[in-house]
């Protein structure tokens, strides 16, 4: 159990009615990127997303490449389109 | 100070009218983005907009203290709407107060402009042919 | 057409709110010029707006006219406030509204700096030192 | 009578002030224009107006060359500063 975390996902938009979900507990690797997770999110719900996204973690605008860590929040925004 | 909001209410000029007061204020800016009938040839019946609050709050308000600096404005708000709306209806208001009017139509341009590429809410749009679908984005 | 007047009742955005209404227009602008306190250094305690009306409204058309075809406006408006005037006051009201924000804003804009320049409308300050003056103007 | 024409001066803002009347009828010889008003203005009222004025004839903007017709209403009209 060391080396496994759990992260929650948020959908939105695009993102949420693909999945059908609000959001979505995943227990990932030690390690596991924003990137790896969207490959997981593609896996299970047998979709295609892309990478047209911007991350936020725990609300705060974060990398592709950041290192996840346990009780982290997850959200892929797509490209805003408000106003 | 928090003066990015998101509403499910219907917003309306009147209820915000005591923003951008104060004597040394000569200069008030307002933009209104109001619901259109189309949208790239396809006629629209309705709007949906879903929004990711916490962020969009916080992203709004920091948008609208970097025009406060950037701009020498006494006054900054921005309320956006979301969930159901119709034609005709107002989906979002900036309103910038400064001392002269370059400041204030500046500002205000640039707080609207900056929230529709930085604040995460997105827009479904359903057309008269029963279909619908989330915009693209420029991103 | 005469989208351009000319009044001595105070100026509430309200009363205007019935301007730029149509199922095709998706973006707003509003430019209020307000009395502040002061000018140049001195503290203003109230101004007297005095006006040539005839040919002020002529001109204040023109004015709207030019933007609405310049900027392919779906309506464009002004109002101007004459007489006295206190601190707080508002002395003019903008509304531009269109199908894209762009439109709205420039126009909105070229607007407000076009009648500041041509529009005969002359301002008198009056000071807290007892003094008052007309101002030079641009020109 | 045949070649002196009547026209009316509305004076606004400052001239307004200076002269103490918001109108005036000034009797002038055919070929004047808006310049030799001004002229008689500051003569008769024993004030300077300087020539930082646009005209205007009837309600149009005009010029300071214009030859003026019987009935003319003439306007002086000061840098504006509305708005």
């Amino acid at each position: 159990m060391a080396d496994l975390l759990k992260i929650q996902v948020i959908y939105f938009a695009k993102i949420r009615e693909l999945t059908g979900l609000t959001q979505e507990t995943f227990i990932i690797k030690k390690g596991f990127t924003p990137s790896n997770v969207l490959g997981l999110i593609e896996e299970k719900h047998c979709i295609v997303l892309g990478v047209n996204f911007k991350i936020a973690i725990n609300d705060e605008f974060s990398d592709w490449d950041f290192e996840l860590r346990n009780g982290d929040n997850l959200v892929f925004i797509p490209p805003v389109t408000g106003g | 100070m928090n003066k990015f909001k998101i509403t499910s209410d219907i917003i309306e000029i009147e209820t915000n009218k005591s923003i951008g007061r104060g004597k040394a204020i000569g200069a008030r800016a307002l933009f209104e983005g109001i619901v259109r009938n189309s949208n790239e040839g396809q006629e629209v019946i309705k709007l949906e907009y879903e929004c990711y609050e916490s962020l969009a709050i916080k992203e709004g308000n920091l948008i609208l203290d970097e025009a406060t600096k950037q701009y020498a404005l006494n006054d900054a708000f921005c309320v956006h709407r979301i969930g159901s709306l119709e034609i005709g209806e107002t989906a979002v208001i900036v309103i910038t107060a400064s001392k002269h009017r370059d400041e204030a139509f500046r500002a205000c341009r640039y707080i609207i402009d900056e929230v529709k590429i930085r604040v995460p809410i997105w827009k479904k749009e359903h057309y008269i042919d029963g279909e619908s679908g989330w915009l693209k984005g420029a991103g």
